[in-house]
């Protein structure tokens, strides 16, 4: 295998992005298509190829050496293999979601994204790191933003806080390479690992830099409110995307070195609360308060997308709690529930897309019923929500299964009730979502629409069975881990193609999806065994004979569907919900005065003579200054 | 320290002070020139001052007074500082002059502050 | 070597060519303006790469200190083609796509590179303050030439603070030339830290006063906004893109050589800490250049603030004064020199389109005109510093340098970082809203052939330093050692030898 | 026979028999509550007849995802309670509280798509005051099951019924006071009975989710409801009240946690929904909150 392939995986999208800038928009579509099946390609070429490495080195600075340095680690390949997996799912969809009327620009500007999504998970030098990194930045800006005035708002509040980030973590580029004259990423791991007895404060300012940078990036709080922003107002179809695989690079990024870190820190440096290093401690909450955020924002949001995007929020603080427990079944379950998220959070939002690009709603009272004219949509956007939810025999479910056993295993018991809180919560927004679009009264005015196009069902399809899989044979999956973990020195965990086994118990998926189907067969037999049922208009009863329209209730009006959750809305009134926001927004007001207290300074002619002498005193004043 | 040093040093400082002062209360632009005008003397006289010595001749050879000694001679190169300062400041001023009548053209004022909203240059 | 005195003179003589032709033959005297500065290009560019040592060139014969010398080196010779570069790109622009323009217009650009190309030779303090006057003058003039009271009013703003400056830099002058004797810069050097420490103090005060108000350093850069808004845009573009890189130059000169003796070291008069003032005004000045940038409606002040923050970054790092802090001041004022240029050939193009400069109206331009909305895409992306665009390298480098650097410098980063969050958001505001979908139909816009090869040319610049840094890595490497004080070649060294001494 | 067709068959045996033993306290509980009020009450086969009387009726329906979604709710009832053991004995061999905790949920998420897809308003708000409630009761029942996770180190069932099969003083009542204090009144708002019967609330919203259910689709219902029964009484008697060695003393056990339900039932008025929440959060909350806290420090 050469390692061209590796610098391949990362130019070819690119190049094919930029080529299609010129291309016409379909074709540039079929080409973001045609690209991903390349790069899925090479992706599983390289399975068995870890530790292949494509290294650029040229001297720049006069200080040292720059590289730019690709590899295939277990870690890096099988965020690699998932997200093209997913991805290629996502560009079927999107194949057919942008006809004539849904088209945007975003196809080549997706591409170059696509190459910096592959750069990020093969660097295995931080410069490399750091291009990949920021290409995708702001290529996903322009995707966000594509042309409309709110997605950019959105957009930019995203960007905003992910440069803030970047910067965080340029700074700590910098610091490691002066501590340590290396830019590879594995070496530089373990020397800050190792200044943590020599070097403390040191070795915490680039970790914290770091996680900075990645908690941005993976919406942890307090950066947790882009998401709902920025996945509402982005592209449908890139939704998917955003949710399913960008909110992952910043666990991707805690994966790989902020958690080995401290993983590697020798014994007895640092202060342990409930068997982990207190950073990781304080991750743990960190995460929590993010899930639980998340779960109440989302239970009281009415648009679909921006619901949506609070529950991956939730799920992102799911994954950092999974994370912070510093064990290989906390790291485990965190890779795991990536990988579920990502599929399952993907169909979720290509369902909605679906649902959009038949209706043109976002606003979830509007819709209603549509479960019985998109059936396909309706069974994706199903079982999406039961994986969701956690519940088996999804892969949702294991994954969360494990994580808690991770808790069990570290005593980190209220942690873990604040996740189960969220995990409830789940259950709430995630119903509210599926009978307030799916089911409840249809509209006459979407009577008519119709099952989501072919490619896009197709491809919903194939989510479907991707959630089931790992749901009922977990061993799909968490087979990869073991490698992964042996590369971070984590002890490995035992799995087998059905099972897994953790802390406190182990469990089956084999057996827990064929009772389920037991279960619901011998239901089924008596159902079938019950009187003959027939089918009945859903407004022909309850009035009992009058004709609803008489009393001016229309389907529309008889559908609960606004404000769904307003009774129990009182219980939240207490949490400071918003105020990281709050302040946010107070922050760049004060930039903008004080921008435009600079800028008058200037405006003001008569000021000029003043501006110098003022000038000159401070020349004089930061001179003595010590 | 020489009396006259004294006096062409104070002389200097306090025309650059008057211009300032000038330059720091006007808003009218024919009183903002004269203001740096102003400095721009004050300025000049010291550099002048600053190569004055007592006794020193004009640094010219064989001229009415007559002196052989180049160590007599007071120091022509800041004089010819002054000189191009001289005309450096002519030429701004003028420019500045000339801008100042392009202004009340075009605003009816010689006001340095922005009146309204502007047109603007491609 | 010895014909670098053709790139301040030769611009000097056709400037006094062009009143002569110009009332007869206005098209020959710009082709000869344009043809020039194309010389003066290539002039330039064939002694960067024929550049072997440090050399200093004494003119009419008059050996240093007494007569003026030109003293070449690398840094001078890049920034010398980079002002070059510039001042063509900016007058093909107008040549080009501008109002119709006088010959004297094209005048005053040649007088103003001939200055800008003095100010960054010469080797005598006195010849550097002519250099900046007429430097000062002709700018004040092209300002000017704007139609319109702002042009005016800009134009005599910035005269007003440049004359306050000149008269600063003049009393240091004085006192130098009273306390040291003379006026080289070498002399001066090797005399300066001898002087009694508040008379060096002082002298450092004024002539920073006076650089500070050339480079835009806060609170120096009252004129800026108003100027830039004013001027048209190929001198907005000068601005930015010549004068500031003339300006920095001087800076970084005066701050090594003259107040230092050679890079290195924290320069310190008694308790008077220069390096301290470079440093806090540099940091002062990208707060609020990035905080009233982003607070601006209007695209050229906003634009023209944004360079100003630059400035600060490049101030920021002549404090720091590290190897790798002069190789990112060096790609960092490249990079914002291509980039300010194409940002405001392009805004230009908007402006007069559009008839405003307010960028709140210029919804959907870039929709319509894919290739400028793309081209102030690629500039901003350029300014930005964000990697495979120019501006990475510069601004990476002296973020490097920074945490390297001992005492509190680490500070200033974190600020330059939090205020380049600032910048990134009034950027994409910006370019993202020229491809938003707008509610009327936006005009689109004609371009010149000359226009569309200049802007690819910058920006194929951009990217292709941002991707290929080598070319330019390998001269700017050499930079550190030519400043550095332990060097024997050193700036004083060789300015003595010259002397014969 | 091979040994996965006779687990099967020996699952349906306990899928009937959940559905009976819960449709006979369902009657138990009719003529206890009748009891109370002076009435005499139905006979205790009175819910039997119920469901198959409902069974034999014709029924209507609105669309296939409301027979869907009846169908996954009571076989998401059924597959739970395969996971409980029942008098020391699981099928299964391995009981997970997480596994039961999270299957159940598909029971009430398949009656709520059932329910909520047959359009009726009333319907839904009977299961939006389900899920609300939901949050009020899971949480400090989860907080004691974590309590007893901490001192086992496993979240087997089976193991803390085993752990309590060492006479009266072994029950974990009597270990975790506060505990089961929490996890008695979170039960009453898990079975949906007075004051937490939100979700029915006959006369406000009609039944709520019963409200668009006839024929087989309402005996479903009630086969619903009956398993939910067995389900957590289930659960109690082996958190809580020592297992049982023998079958008859496991239905005992069971009966007693329903019979004290019903008589509070009995008395007691309805919560408002946030009310109700509220008073679970803070009551059942602190207690849970206690014994957590009691067995991290201490236990």
């Amino acid at each position: 295998m050469s390692p061209l392939f590796l610098l391949l995986l990362v130019v070819m999208p690119v190049g094919f992005g930029l080529v299609s800038l010129a291309l016409p928009k379909r074709l540039s579509w079929f080409l973001f298509f045609f690209v991903n099946i390349l790069v899925l390609g090479v992706v599983f070429k390289l399975k068995s190829s870890t530790g292949l490495t494509w290294d650029l080195k040229f001297n720049l600075f006069s200080t040292g050496a720059v590289s730019l340095k690709l590899a295939v680690t277990h870690l890096g390949w099988f965020f690699l293999a998932i997200s093209s997996v997913a991805t290629i799912l996502f560009s079927m969809f999107s194949l057919d979601f942008n006809d004539r009327k849904h088209a945007t620009f975003a196809a080549p500007f997706w591409m170059i994204l696509i190459g910096a999504t592959n750069g990020i998970f093969l660097s295995q030098s931080w410069i490399a790191f750091f291009f990949a990194w920021e290409l995708m930045s702001w290529t996903s800006l322009l995707i966000i933003g594509h042309g409309k005035t709110p997605s950019f708002k959105a957009g930019i509040y995203y960007y905003a806080l992910s440069f803030f980030g970047t910067m965080a973590m340029m700074a700590g580029i910098w610091l490691l390479y002066h501590r340590t004259g290396s830019w590879d990423i594995a070496t530089t791991t373990l020397r800050i690992a190792a200044d943590f007895t020599t070097h403390r404060s040191f070795a915490m300012t680039v970790t914290a830099l770091f996680a900075v940078g990645f908690l941005a990036k993976s919406a942890l709080f307090p950066f947790h409110m882009w998401p709902q922003m920025a996945h509402a107002e982005a592209p449908d179809d890139f939704s998917a995307y955003l949710s399913g695989i960008m909110i992952k690079y910043g666990i991707y990024g805690l994966a790989l070195f902020v958690i080995p870190v401290f993983a590697m820190t020798p014994k007895g440096t640092m202060k342990i609360i409930s068997g982990v290093p207190w950073p990781m401690y304080a991750l743990a909450w960190i995460s929590a308060i993010t899930s639980v955020i998340g779960t109440v924002m989302a239970i009281f949001t009415n648009d679909m997308k921006r619901l949506m995007a609070w529950s991956t929020v939730a799920n992102v603080g799911y994954i950092g709690v999974a994370l912070s427990t510093n064990s290989s079944l906390g790291y485990a379950a965190a890779l795991f529930h990536t990988a579920n998220h990502m599929i399952f959070k993907g169909s979720i939002f290509a369902a909605l897309a679906a649902v959009k690009f038949r209706t043109g709603e976002r606003e979830m009272h509007k819709l209603g019923g549509l479960a019985y004219v998109m059936p396909i949509t309706f069974m994706t956007f199903l079982l999406g929500i039961i994986a969701a939810a956690g519940i088996p025999p999804l892969s949702g479910f294991n994954s969360k299964w494990m994580i808690f056993q991770a808790l069990f295993e570290k005593k980190m018991v209220f942690v873990a009730t604040v996740i189960f809180f969220s995990s409830t919560g789940a259950f709430l927004y995630l119903f509210r979502a599926l009978h307030t679009v799916f089911l409840g009264q249809l509209s006459p005015r979407f009577r008519h629409v119709k099952e989501a196009p072919m490619l896009m069902s197709f491809s919903m399809i194939i989510l479907m069975i991707l959630m089931l899989i790992p749901g009922i044979f977990p061993g799909t999956v968490t087979g990869f881990f073991n490698n992964i973990l042996a590369s971070f020195g984590f002890a490995p965990i035992k799995t087998t193609l059905n099972s897994m086994t953790g802390s406190t118990a182990s469990i089956n998926g084999t057996v827990i999806a064929a009772v389920f189907g037991l279960a619901v067969l011998i239901v089924f037999i008596m159902f079938l065994l019950g009187a003959r049922q027939h089918k009945v208009a859903m407004m022909d009863n309850y009035t009992c004979g009058e004709d609803p329209e008489d009393w001016k209730v229309g389907p529309e009006r008889y559908h609960y569907g606004y404000d769904f959750y307003q009774p129990i809305k009182p219980l939240f009134a207490w949490m400071p919900l918003g105020a990281v926001e709050k302040l946010y927004e107070t922050l760049r007001r004060s930039i903008e005065r004080f921008g435009n207290l600079v800028s008058s300074i200037s405006a003001d002619g008569s000021r000029l003579g003043w501006t110098f002498v003022i000038g000159i005193l401070i020349i004089i004043v930061t001179g003595v200054m010590k | 320290m020489n009396n006259t040093i004294f006096i062409l040093g104070v002389g200097a400082f306090f025309l650059m002070m008057i211009g300032l002062y000038g330059v720091l209360t006007n808003r009218n632009v024919f009183r903002l020139i004269l203001g740096l005008g102003l400095m721009e003397t004050g300025v000049n006289l010291f550099i002048v001052g600053a190569s004055y010595w007592k006794g020193g001749k004009p640094p010219i050879l064989g001229t009415v007074f007559e002196t052989k000694a180049v160590d007599s001679y007071a120091d022509p190169v800041p004089q010819a500082l002054v000189l191009t300062s001289i005309v450096i400041g002519l030429g701004v001023t003028a420019l500045a002059l000339a801008l100042m009548v392009r202004l009340k053209e075009t605003t009816k004022s010689i006001d340095i502050i922005e009146t309204k909203e502007e047109e603007v240059n491609e | 070597m010895k014909y670098s005195i053709f790139l301040i003179v030769a611009p000097l003589a056709a400037a006094f060519t062009i009143p002569m032709l110009g009332t007869y033959l206005p098209r020959l005297s710009k082709l000869i303006a344009a043809l020039m500065l194309l010389a003066g290009t290539a002039l330039s560019a064939w002694l960067l790469t024929a550049y072997k040592a440090q050399t200093v060139i004494v003119i009419g014969g008059w050996m240093p200190p007494f007569g003026i010398s030109l003293h070449v080196d690398l840094l001078s010779l890049i920034s010398v083609t980079a002002v070059y570069g510039a001042t063509l790109m900016a007058t093909l622009y107008q040549l080009f796509d501008g109002q119709e323009k006088k010959p004297y217009f094209y005048m005053l650009i040649l007088l103003l590179t001939a200055a800008l190309n003095g100010m960054i030779l010469t080797g005598d303090l006195f010849n550097l303050f002519v250099f900046m006057e007429i430097a000062g003058i002709s700018s004040y003039a092209l300002i000017a030439s704007g139609n319109g009271a702002a042009g005016v009013r800009g134009a005599l703003k910035y005269m007003i603070v440049a004359s306050l400056a000149s008269v600063a830099y003049l009393a240091a002058i004085a006192i130098i030339y009273s306390t040291a004797g003379s006026l080289n810069m070498a002399t001066v050097a090797s005399g300066m830290r001898d002087l009694n420490p508040v008379v060096g103090a002082l002298v450092v005060l004024l002539i920073l006063a006076s650089v500070f108000t050339e480079m835009e350093i806060f609170p120096f850069n009252s004129w800026v906004p108003s100027a830039y808004q004013g001027a048209p845009s190929s001198v907005s573009a000068l601005l930015s893109g010549a004068v500031t890189v003339a300006a920095a130059y001087v800076a970084l000169r005066m701050s090594y050589i003259v107040f230092g003796q050679g890079m290195g070291d924290i320069i310190r008069y008694g308790k008077f800490n220069v390096t301290n003032i470079l440093f806090w005004l540099g940091v002062i000045t990208v707060i609020t250049g990035q905080a009233a940038a982003y607070a601006q409606a209007d695209a050229k002040k906003m634009l023209a603030l944004s360079s100003v923050a630059q400035m600060g970054i490049i101030l920021f790092a002549i404090s720091i004064a590290s190897d790798l802090a002069i190789y990112g001041i060096v790609f960092a004022v490249i990079a914002h020199s291509l980039s300010k240029l194409l940002l405001f050939m392009v805004t230009g193009k908007f402006v007069s389109a559009s008839g405003t400069s307010h960028w709140a109206k210029w919804k959907g331009l870039g929709r319509e005109n894919p290739l400028s909305g793309g081209l102030f895409l690629i500039g901003a992306l350029g300014i930005l510093g964000i990697p495979l665009f120019a501006g990475f390298w510069g601004k990476f480098s002296i973020i490097g340098a920074a945490f390297k650097a001992p005492g509190v410098s680490w500070i200033g980063v974190y600020i330059i970082l939090a205020a380049t969050v600032v910048e990134a958001v009034y950027f994409f505001r910006l370019a993202h809203l020229l491809f938003e979908e707008p509610e009327t139909k936006p005009v689109s816009i004609k371009s010149s052939i000359w226009f569309r090869i200049s802007t690819a040319l910058l920006a194929a610049a951009i990217i292709g330093i941002g991707v290929y840094p080598a070319p330019i890595d390998k001269k700017v490497r050499k930079i550190p050692t030519e400043l550095s004080s332990k060097n024997t070649e050193g700036y004083i060294s060789t300015a003595y030898r010259a002397m014969g001494r | 026979m091979n040994a996965h067709a006779l687990t099967a068959l020996k699952l349906t045996g306990i899928a009937f028999g959940a559905m009976s033993l819960g449709l006979l306290f369902m009657g138990l509980g009719r003529i206890v509550s009748a009891r109370i009020q002076r009435r005499i009450g139905p006979p205790f086969y009175q819910s039997f007849i119920d469901v198959i009387k409902c069974f034999t009726k014709t029924s209507i329906t609105h669309n296939f995802v409301m027979d869907l979604g009846i169908i996954m709710a009571l076989g998401g009832l059924i597959a739970t309670a395969f996971f409980v053991p029942f008098a020391n004995f699981s099928v299964l061999g391995s009981s997970s509280v997480v596994i039961v905790l999270y299957l159940m949920s598909i029971g009430y998420l398949g009656m709520a798509m059932g329910v909520s897809a047959s359009g009726n308003p009333n319907a839904t708000i009977g299961i939006s005051r389900a899920l609300a409630l939901m949050l009020g009761y899971k949480i400090p029942f989860v907080m004691v099951i974590m309590a007893m996770i901490l001192t086992y180190n496993s979240s087997d069932l089976l193991t803390y019924a085993l752990a309590q099969n060492h006479g009266f003083g072994s029950w974990h009542i009597f270990k975790y006071p506060l505990g089961f204090i929490a996890v008695e009144i979170a039960f009453q708002a898990m079975v949906g009975e007075k004051p937490y019967d939100h979700m029915i609330a006959p006369a406000e919203i009609a039944s709520g989710p019963m409200v668009e259910l006839s024929g087989k689709y309402l005996g479903i219902g009630f086969l619903l409801h009956a398993v939910q029964l067995y389900v957590e009484t289930g659960l109690i008697v082996n958190l809580f009240l020592g297992g049982a060695q023998t079958w008859y003393i496991m239905m005992v056990k069971m009966f007693a946690v329903y019979f004290t339900t019903m008589c509070i039932n009995a008395v007691m008025a309805r919560y408002r929904i946030e009310q109700g929440i509220r008073h679970l959060w803070i009551w059942a909350g602190s207690f849970a909150l206690l014994q957590l806290v009691y067995t991290r420090i201490w236990g």
